[in-house]
């Protein structure tokens, strides 16, 4: 589709797994902050389209 | 009526002078097709085509359309108010569009500008517009203009037609908006005497080369109740995927839809283009649809065009035989022989033996 | 060039749950501009589309009567996604109401003659605004006996049950309200379907006799029947139809039978209409 | 007339007569050239109609949805792949079918061919491996293998995997095709490549729905597209909501689409969706080694867990 790939991340963690939660969510955060503002599939304002 | 000359460079320079005055709008070849766009300056459009592959209706009747803006901004005075959108459309001429085309927006036009109510989007767009024909000396194999209340050399809907000569073209003005275009090109060489009788002899010349043919003087009398519960929609139908090809290709198709699309707290009423193809278009909230088969779909379809509209309006079928449909359907539904069909039906009262 | 998708502002000023279910609620609303009252003038049997910014339009008939000023008047089953919204809004809020749309009832065809109305469930609507108007006291001298035949399918089912009960006190309409069933002891109107009840109490046919007929199709296939029996013409039976709607100025090509538009040569037709146009609704 | 033309009519006669079906589905000649037009047949004295050659590319298992007949349909390898697809997610019962396969050479590119014509094509004929184009003034004769369908020139099933009739010889599956070229391409692009190719490819499209709707595997009651409540799509011309249409209802086949092209054959604005569709085939064969419609036995790869299946993503 041409989304970065670092933009969509997949893991599996189970509800005991507290700490594992935080190292995904803390690394996902970090991988898309890095990318910076998402440019695709954003639709601009309809003031705009009007 | 004032006929004119105009050589290759007067119309070059003519198209460019003009382009002050008006926005110009005529055919580009794009990868395969040519379509209706905007010309760029300097840009001339390309007759190197027979038709469109698309009808050139978008000009006057986008398929997507902004009607009204609103807010849902509680904090604001005008919230949940519906404010008109005027599109500001200058002065537009379409430079080539063929005559089926041009006349298609007249047939248009009944359904949009009637005696008690007015659509003010499609009738603003439609009357800043100016329609520069192009007379069609080669028309498609499936082009059945000539039976369909029109023709190559169509003058109805146009304001100027033009036909293409070795030296460039002869111009023949129709129309007080016409005349000003041609004033704003700069197209004033009186055309020498005889080139009206020319250019009927090339529009006869064309007219000879149209060899698809519809019969429709039957359509008119025959009880629309008998054509609807005709046995050959069955047959007819059979092959239709219910897609939109048909009725966004067709010229003269007008149906349409308004939908509310909202973005955070800011949203745009939208008038798109619809289709009577689609289970959609006439599904009822408690999940009844009147038109609930492709069966359904299909007669509508047909029958709108080649009876309600007959009917309704007296002004012939609703199709200027461009044969878009026939060229795009993807499954080779084909009007005439549908049309031919049903004008036969009336005399026989039974449907053509399948060809 | 006046803009006919344009609506007129309107606020919610009351909102009543009509039915047991809940399902159905009748609003009432003001115009917000001056005047519009006046440019939104219509006939008892005409339809409106109420106009929900983000949501969209839905075309439902008018329930108030021409000959009640300072609002206008709609009930509203609950159904799709505007009618779900209007459902959830309240006194107060603001939307538009464009209109008035469509024809309306043979008004002065039926002048001087005795008029049945036939209604069943929700679509007692425009058949409201009719009595009202009819029983204005402007107007009630115009037409001849009156007749109501209204059903729903319980006694919480009727809409406008305090003017039900108001137009049974009078001398000047004849009532005949019914349920499909009911397990009320208070009940002490008629029990039954409909067409059965119209066979019973209908008057006779007649030159000057018009039937006005609304309501869920099922209703209207079995009471066309009963009216035929009865020797009503059909150039005499008027029905309203119902379809899918947007534009409801006859352009955007989806609500006709046939050649008519319902809503613009509709939603009023006689059944002799009808009968020459394929029956698409 | 080609001699497949005739064995069909008189399979499609006799199943007819011995009312072991009560009608066929199949192709009829059409009003103009290089289209043919799906139709069906209910009496013997009707076969006639039937025909078949190189312009037959519409799948027809997309015609069976939902039906209750018992009904002969023509099938040539994508179609019969379609048509097991259909029995396998309960569209059609293998009991009511007779399928009545057709090895096949390839389906033409009416594009192409006029693409190579100089000027309208009014009449074509064609031979086992050659096709002739003429209009006024030329005549334009093809080797088939040129001027075939994208997907046909890259297929690898062409005889029907499953019939009951056969209107002809088995032919010889090519070998060593090369399926995934043009998917490798866009694979092997940046993202910002990637989105811009994906805008142009989609620039045309009209959202006259003619992809979705000439697909046997979108047969959907109310499509995602169509739904408003909740209304996933924006209908208008949006290019967020184009491509949202386009890549979700690929998405809708994944490890479903045989790559039988009646999509981009149907497309009235020239669009190839099936580079999305075709993405996700190779994705299907690659990681799970599953090709969509091949056996009546084998439950699909979206169907089914296997503790190998690949799950390198996953972290």
């Amino acid at each position: 589709m041409g989304i970065e790939p670092g933009r969509l991340h997949f893991s599996w963690i189970s509800s005991a797994e507290s700490t594992k939660f935080v190292t995904v969510a803390t690394q996902v955060t970090e991988a898309v902050r890095a990318l910076g503002p998402n440019t695709r599939f954003i639709q601009p304002p309809l003031a705009e389209v009007a | 009526m004032r006929m004119l000359l105009i050589d290759r460079r007067a119309w070059e320079e003519g198209l460019k002078r003009a382009a002050g005055d008006y926005r110009l709008i005529g055919p580009v070849k794009e990868k395969e097709f040519h379509s209706f766009r905007p010309l760029a300056a300097g840009q001339l459009p390309d007759f190197a085509f027979q038709n469109s592959r698309l009808s050139p209706k978008h000009v006057i009747y986008p398929q997507t359309e902004p009607m009204f803006t609103y807010t849902l901004e509680e904090t604001r005075e005008d919230r949940h108010l519906l404010r008109e959108v005027v599109r500001d459309i200058p002065p537009t001429a379409v430079v080539g569009i063929r005559p089926c085309d041009a006349k298609a927006f007249v047939l248009v036009r009944l359904n949009f500008d009637t005696p008690d109510v007015q659509d003010p989007y499609w009738l603003r767009a439609y009357e800043a517009t100016t329609f520069i024909g192009l007379g069609c000396n080669a028309p498609c194999g499936s082009c059945f203009c000539t039976t369909a209340g029109c023709g190559p050399f169509h003058e109805e809907g146009l304001d100027l037609l033009l036909a293409e000569t070795a030296e460039g073209f002869t111009a023949k003005v129709l129309t007080a908006k016409g005349e000003a275009f041609a004033r704003a090109a700069g197209w004033t060489k009186p055309a020498p005497e005889g080139t009206e009788a020319a250019l009927q002899e090339l529009a006869r010349a064309a007219e000879g080369r149209i060899t698809s043919f519809v019969q429709t003087e039957h359509l008119k009398s025959i009880p629309v109740n008998d054509l609807y519960h005709a046995p050959f929609w069955d047959e007819v139908s059979f092959a239709c995927i219910n897609c939109g090809t048909c009725t966004y290709s067709c010229p003269t198709c007008w149906c349409f839809d308004i939908q509310d699309e909202t973005r955070g707290k800011a949203g745009v009423r939208l008038k798109l283009w619809d289709s009577c193809m689609y289970p959609l278009f006439t599904l009822h909230g408690s999940g009844h649809n009147p038109r609930g088969t492709k069966l359904h779909r299909v007669r509508q379809r047909f029958l709108h065009k080649l009876k309600y509209f007959v009917e309704k309006y007296d002004r012939g079928i609703q199709c200027v035989g461009c044969g878009r449909c026939v060229r795009l359907c993807p499954v080779n539904i084909d009007i005439r022989r549908v049309c031919n069909m049903m004008n036969g039906y009336a005399v026989s009262g039974e449907a053509c033996a399948i060809p | 060039m006046r803009n006919p998708y344009q609506p007129y502002p309107v606020r919610i000023d009351a909102v009543t749950v009509e039915t047991e279910d809940r399902n159905l609620k009748t609003f009432r609303f003001s115009f917000l501009n001056p005047g519009d009252e006046e440019r939104f003038s219509y006939r008892a049997g005409q339809f409106a589309e109420l106009s929900i910014a983000g949501k969209g339009e839905i075309p439902i008939g008018i329930a108030s009567s021409p000959t009640e000023k300072g609002f206008v008047m709609f009930t509203v089953n609950k159904v799709g996604l505007v009618s779900s919204h209007l459902h959830s809004m309240k006194a107060g809020d603001v939307m538009g109401i464009r209109g008035p749309l469509g024809n309306w009832y043979p008004w002065e065809r039926m002048e001087g003659k005795n008029v049945v109305i036939i209604g069943g469930g929700f679509a007692f609507t425009t058949l409201r605004s009719s009595i009202v108007y009819m029983l204005d006291p402007a107007n009630r001298g115009r037409f001849g006996e009156i007749h109501v035949i209204y059903g729903a399918r319980t006694p919480g089912m009727l809409l406008y049950r305090e003017e039900l009960a108001a137009w049974e006190r009078r001398d000047d309409i004849h009532m005949h309200i019914t349920v499909d069933a009911t397990q009320d002891p208070a009940w002490k109107y008629n029990v039954g379907f409909v067409p059965a009840i119209t066979e019973k109490k209908a008057p006779p046919a007649g030159e000057d006799t018009f039937a006005i007929i609304c309501g869920p199709p099922i209703m209207i296939k079995f009471t066309l029947p009963v009216l035929e029996k009865l020797g009503y013409p059909n150039d005499r039976i008027i029905m309203s139809l119902e379809n899918r709607m947007k534009c409801g100025i006859g352009m955007c090509g989806r609500c006709n039978i046939g050649k008519e538009f319902v809503c613009k040569d509709g939603p009023v037709f006689t059944l002799e209409q009808l009968n020459r146009t394929p029956r698409e609704y | 007339m080609t001699s497949t033309t005739a064995i069909l009519r008189e399979i499609a006669a006799r199943l007819l007569s011995s009312g072991a079906v009560e009608m066929v589905i199949g192709f009829r000649q059409g009003t103009i050239p290089m289209m043919n037009e799906p139709c069906f047949v209910r009496k013997p004295d009707e076969v006639g109609h039937l025909v078949w050659d190189s312009h037959c590319g519409i799948n027809l298992a997309n015609y069976l949805t939902d039906r209750k007949e018992k009904i002969g349909i023509v099938a040539k390898g994508c179609d019969s792949r379609n048509v097991v697809t259909h029995i396998l997610e309960n569209k059609i019962r293998r009991e009511q079918l007779v399928v009545i396969g057709v090895p096949c050479r390839g389906m033409a590119d009416k594009r192409k061919i006029a693409m190579k014509c100089p000027g309208e094509i009014l009449r074509v004929s064609e031979t086992a491996t050659a096709i002739t184009a003429e209009g006024e003034g030329f005549s334009r004769t093809f080797e088939k293998a040129d001027v075939l369908q994208h997907n046909c020139s890259l297929c690898i099933h062409r005889n029907p995997v499953i019939y009951d009739e056969l209107a002809g010889d088995l032919v010889e599956e090519q070998q060593g095709v090369d399926r995934y070229a043009d998917v490798r391409a866009v694979e092997e692009m940046t993202p910002e490549r990637r989105w811009k190719y994906f805008e142009d490819l989609l620039a045309p499209c009209i959202r006259c729905y003619a992809c979705r709707n000439a697909c046997p595997l979108c047969y959907c009651p109310t499509c995602f597209v169509d739904e408003s409540r909740p209304q996933w799509v924006g209908k208008g011309q949006d290019p967020i909501d184009v491509r949202t249409f386009h890549f979700l209802r690929a998405y809708h086949c994944a490890g479903r689409c045989t790559d039988c092209g009646a999509c981009e054959r149907a497309c009235p604005v020239g669009i190839n969706m099936r580079l999305f569709t075709k993405k996700l085939e190779k994705d299907c064969r690659e990681l799970f080694d599953w090709e969509a419609g091949l056996s009546l036995e084998a439950r699909p790869a979206l169907d089914q867990y296997r503790p190998n299946d690949p799950n390198d993503f996953i972290r």
